[in-house]
């Protein structure tokens, strides 16, 4: 009566969690977005009691929970790199063969920064504290997203 | 009550209530939307339970387990007892018959998109097992598609047979069992 | 029960977002809306609060993974002991269960308490999501949604007892006109039973109206020490009783005639809160009601209408605002809307303001001491219950 | 109501690359079973359950649906914590000092060879506007964390390799570990890039496997054979957003840490504490974790005796379950049941957690012998 179990017989039963999303920026990222489209400098808000500007901006202080809605300032997208990496394998890990660098940039008069690729770099010329600028997409081809950062070149 | 239409009432919560809804035009165009549609894969290991439950469904036969302690025989196969916390290995082989435990008539996908032809979702106690014990499946071989005709066909209490895929398309999945129909057999 | 509660723990505040279909804001943005509406009323500041506790469902409303990290900093959870217990749709009443266990363990004296779902990120549909909550290898190749076992257990139900689907149209029609006084309510409106009956069968016996809408929202609360919360306010809303049960998963191996999840829940909190006689103990009640029959189906588990009653004692008027029970005065989720996690925690909110005798426009009359909340959850699994009081 | 709790049972099944032969069920079920065991309770003397898991580990929405029955506790009280594993055993201890149960099991099992697309999974966790949209592997983030990490603490790659080697040599005496082998520094130093300054070999290799803690109250603890005292506890959350974080230092395990050590009353925990399982995630965090634990004071080697297990890199990581299978060694170093890793007096034993990328969560968790 009982089947019998073969070392070859172990079953595995195949498939996906098939969810796609659309996310959106919120509050204070639609006004980030917005002004990087229009004015190409960085919306951020600050936060007087705890003394920290927060890029990307938020609606509120995690620190204390003011409403930080009604503190908006700009800030010129530029920066250092505070720290860095070069990615050399994809998702699955297979090799990229182009190895991509990619920084945090610590965004000046902030206490924040962004994510971003390092662009017209080679790998060896990077370091710790290397200032850079944003490069931003053509006015005309910017959609309100991320990607409208096409990441950061050296400032000189 | 009209969307956005302000309303003053006295009632909590008050003071500032904040959450701006969206129309689904000012969702899809007018406002920034990042989107994402990832490759969640998985190859979930049957085990021991549920692997000869499918060697079952593939030869044709459902099988359940029975607990040496309670003496419950129940199916899906489980390995142990969750009552008793006992290994449970005793198998016995159901026949493919079973009563309708509830039914429904659903008229959409699971992504909310009409179905032309129901599905008939159901609970079927399969014959064999303690009372009340059954799984998931679908019902069929039922005409129309009101929920009227169908109704006049199916009922709860209802016994029902498996009508299975031909012997050379099953592969040892759920699916094997094409759907339960009603088997004119009366209880 | 095994032993003697430690100490006491109160509800000192509370706050919400609106609900709404599609919020602009993220999820941590509405978080924080709630979580900073209750801080206020409770008269505290963050950097009051010891602990938090989310309470958010699956990761796939929302879209991120280890959802309650990315929640945190809105819930004001930065830099603080933090937790995201979860159990399901359960997870809403279940929150308050999480945090009364912080304050009452004696390590925390004040715990923020938030719940939150997007449910509109997740495309093509919120539904799909829920395609994923059935197993994997022997229920997802069949194709289920939530439809399903709704109307399979509600199939069942009205076919043990005898029950028509007019008598569950009833409570759309009562919960939708009780939501017609909440500020934050989505899906308010004045419908006949006819109306919900006209609407389109989802599923049968489930037609459209008898569904929950898709929801994002955020509510929370504050719990304090008794200490702290006689410090806070002359009106703490004390937490009597909690308890939670998780049935099998095996949902085709059960019942689904009755929940006896939420009877053995509800029997828990009631011990511990001393109640012994429940329908004349409690005076109010917002059982969770994603679908219009679980609001009876939960009344019977937790013993506030006999097994296969609930529909006749809805019909008499007994769980009507101005009923000898009133029953979801909120509009529950068929009238506020159902952000999952949120909307549970938003039936707790109302027990605190209805308790307080704040409720305004929707105050169930008597000066009720007493009130219960209970959400659900799982595959049909899971009961988790609050009793709130004055004394 | 107690304020003492132990932890009295343990269970574990055996860490693995693959586990075609068992469902996450049947894995849990074997190790409720032996925990159960060990702590010479049955499944109806325990009166709260508490599970550990995440939806896309799991690959199922809602997916604590399915934890009661392995663990016989249907119809019982259960909850799940979506969080580290040592959340888990703070919910399970204060179950206990609340008075609302003496009894309390907790869980985690990892079916980590069933994920087919870990980095699918882990870029999920990363926020969908700001961070997702780049794209990259996401190790990447461990890897500027490990490069801002070298940078302010002085610490070489030679020493990260090193954690790598001396983990794996342990492992090989760890009845259930995966992952024992003898290798080089420079077999780490040779194994491929993967994200500047990350090497594969410094990655800890995923397994699968499930375990079961048992604590117990005071009251129930003295019927129990082997009690293992939970002295102190912390746990703290850093917001996870890459932008503001606090890059190179795991300033959530240093909170963690000061806090469960508050609440031991240990002042000198570089002197008090014989051995450490600390996260070892990604080689280099077992350093930044020993920093944070104020475990090398002066920024040295550590005063302890640091992952007699073999840790994650030795064993394989399991991830929310990690912490549990690292608390699960804790306690058998305490029972003086480790075998030929025994670390000698190890009367009170350190567990540090980490949720793992891109989070800032972490735990800690103080064990002794009274």
């Amino acid at each position: 009566m009982n089947p019998d179990l073969h070392a070859g017989g172990a079953r595995v039963w195949r498939g996906t969690m098939p969810v796609e999303f659309l996310y959106t920026a919120g509050a204070a990222g639609e006004r980030f977005f917005d002004t990087l489209r229009r004015r190409d400098v960085f919306a951020v808000t600050r936060c007087e009691a705890c003394n920290l500007t927060y890029l990307p901006p938020r609606l509120y202080c995690e620190r204390c929970f003011d409403d930080l809605s009604a503190t908006w300032h700009e800030v010129p997208p530029v920066g250092r790199v505070h720290t860095f990496t070069v990615v050399r394998i994809d998702g699955t890990g297979r090799p990229l063969q182009i190895p991509e660098i990619v920084a945090y940039v610590r965004i000046d008069g902030t206490d924040g920064g962004m994510v971003g690729r390092l662009l017209q770099v080679a790998p060896d010329d990077v370091s710790i504290d290397m200032p850079v600028r944003a490069v931003l997409a053509p006015r005309r081809k910017r959609r309100g997203i991320i990607a409208d950062l096409l990441g950061f070149a050296r400032r000189r | 009550m009209a969307r956005g239409t302000p309303r003053v009432i006295d009632a909590p919560p008050r003071g500032l209530l904040r959450g701006r809804g969206l129309r689904d035009e000012e969702f899809r165009r007018k406002v920034s939307v990042t989107p994402w549609a990832p490759a969640l894969e998985y190859g979930w290991d049957a085990g021991l339970a549920i692997g000869r439950f499918l060697d079952g469904l593939q030869d044709g036969r459902i099988f359940g387990v029975r607990c040496r302690q309670c003496g419950r025989i129940v199916t899906p196969p489980r390995a142990f007892c969750e009552l008793d916390f006992k290994p449970m290995d005793e198998w016995v082989e159901l026949s493919d018959t079973g009563t309708v435990n509830t039914f429904s008539i659903c008229y959409v996908t699971w992504d909310m998109k009409p179905l032309k032809r129901p599905q008939i979702p159901a609970v079927i106690e399969i014959d064999g097992t303690s009372p009340r014990v059954g799984f998931l499946h679908l019902l069929g071989g039922v005409p129309g598609r009101t929920v009227e005709a169908i109704r006049a066909e199916i009922s709860v209490g209802m016994p029902v047979r498996a009508v299975w895929k031909k012997p050379r398309d099953r592969t040892g999945a759920i699916t094997d069992i094409l759907h339960f129909a009603p088997s004119g057999r009366r209880r | 029960m095994t032993g003697k509660i430690r100490r006491r723990v109160a509800v000192v505040g509370a706050g919400m977002s609106m609900f709404v279909r599609r919020a602009l804001e993220t999820g941590r943005e509405l978080s924080y809306y709630a979580a900073h509406q209750a801080l206020e009323s409770a008269g505290v500041r963050l950097a009051d609060i010891g602990a938090v506790t989310m309470a958010t469902a699956p990761d796939a409303f929302d879209g991120v993974h280890m959802k309650g990290e990315w929640l945190l900093d809105g819930a004001g959870g930065a830099r603080k002991p933090y937790l995201r217990a979860y159990v399901g749709g359960g997870s809403g009443v279940f929150s308050i269960i999480s945090g009364w266990t912080m304050v009452a363990s004696g390590l925390f004296d004040l715990v923020l308490v938030v719940a939150e779902e997007k449910m509109s990120s997740c495309q093509p549909h919120p539904q799909g999501a829920f395609l994923t909550i059935f197993d994997h290898t022997i229920e997802r190749p069949l194709g289920p949604n939530l439809l399903w076992i709704f109307s399979l257990e509600q199939q069942r139900y009205m076919q043990t007892y005898g029950i028509r689907n007019e008598d569950i149209a009833l409570v759309s029609v009562k919960n939708k006109r009780n939501a017609l006084d909440h500020p934050a309510a989505q899906v308010a409106a004045n419908l006949t039973v006819a109306d919900v009956l006209a609407s389109d069968v989802v599923a049968w016996p489930v037609h459209r109206l008898m569904v929950s809408p898709i929801s994002d929202g955020a509510a929370a609360i504050v719990l304090a020490s008794e200490t702290v919360a006689r410090r806070l306010t002359d009106h703490p809303v004390w937490v009597q009783g909690v308890g939670w049960a998780l049935d099998t998963s095996y949902w085709g191996n059960r019942d689904l005639s009755y929940p006896r999840y939420v009877e053995v829940a509800a029997r828990m909190a009631y011990e511990m809160a001393g109640v012994t006689e429940p329908r004349k103990q409690i005076h109010l009640a917002e059982p969770y009601d994603p679908f219009a029959y679980k609001e009876l189906h939960h009344l019977e588990g937790l013993q506030l209408a006999d097994k296969g009653k609930a529909p006749e004692d809805l019909a008499a008027g007994r769980f009507d605002r101005t009923g000898e029970l009133p029953v979801c005065p909120s509009g529950g989720l068929m009238g506020v809307g159902n952000p999952i996690a949120a909307a549970g925690l938003m039936k707790l909110c109302e027990l605190f303001w209805q308790l307080r005798g704040e409720a305004g426009a929707r105050q169930v009359a008597g000066n009720p001491e007493r009130g219960v909340a209970q959400a659900w959850g799982d595959l049909m699994q899971i009961g988790t219950v609050a009793v709130l009081g004055v004394h | 109501m107690s304020d003492r709790v132990a932890i009295v049972g343990v269970g574990t099944t055996p860490l693995r690359t693959l586990s075609p032969d068992q469902s996450y069920r049947e894995m849990t079920f074997a190790a409720a079973s032996r925990a159960y065991a060990d702590a010479g309770v049955s499944h109806r003397d325990v009166d709260s359950f508490v599970s550990v898991c995440e939806d896309f580990h799991e690959g199922t929405s809602i997916t604590d649906e399915y934890v009661p029955d392995q663990l016989g506790a249907v119809l019982r009280p259960v909850q799940t914590i979506a969080g580290d594993g040592l959340a888990g055993v703070a919910t399970a201890l204060m179950l206990i000092r609340s008075g609302i149960a003496a009894v309390v099991a907790v869980e985690a099992h990892a079916k980590t060879s069933n994920i087919l697309r870990h980095d699918q999974v882990l870029e999920m966790g990363l926020d969908p506007v700001y961070e997702r949209p780049l794209r990259l592997n996401p190790h990447y983030v461990a890897a500027m964390d490990m490069r801002r990490y070298l940078h302010d603490s002085g610490r070489s790659e030679a020493a990260v390799a090193d954690v790598v080697v001396e983990n794996r040599r342990r492992a090989l005496h760890n009845p259930i570990a995966a992952y024992g082998a003898v290798l080089t520094p420079a077999d780490v130093m040779a194994s491929a890039p993967i994200s500047d300054p990350l090497r594969e070999l410094e990655v800890s290799p995923y397994a699968d496997g499930a375990v079961v803690l048992v604590l117990a109250g005071e009251d129930a603890a003295a019927a129990a054979p082997r009690p293992v005292w939970i002295r102190g506890i912390g746990w703290i959350s850093e917001s996870s957003p890459l932008a503001m974080r606090d890059w190179g230092a795991a300033a959530y395990a240093a909170l963690a840490a000061d806090m469960a050590y508050r609440m031991a009353d240990l002042s000198d925990p570089a002197r008090e504490i014989a051995f450490a399982e600390v996260d070892d995630t990604y080689a280099y965090k077992q350093w930044q974790h020993i920093d944070a634990a104020r475990l090398a004071p002066g920024g040295g080697a550590s005063r302890v005796v640091v992952n007699p297990s073999g840790g994650s890199l030795g064993m394989g990581y399991c991830y929310d379950a990690s912490a549990l299978y690292r608390t699960a060694e804790a306690v058998r170093q305490i029972r003086g049941e480790a075998g030929r890793n025994q670390v000698p007096d190890a009367t009170t034993g350190l567990v540090i957690s980490w949720r793992g990328i891109p989070t800032q969560t972490g735990g800690a968790l103080v064990l002794g012998d009274h």
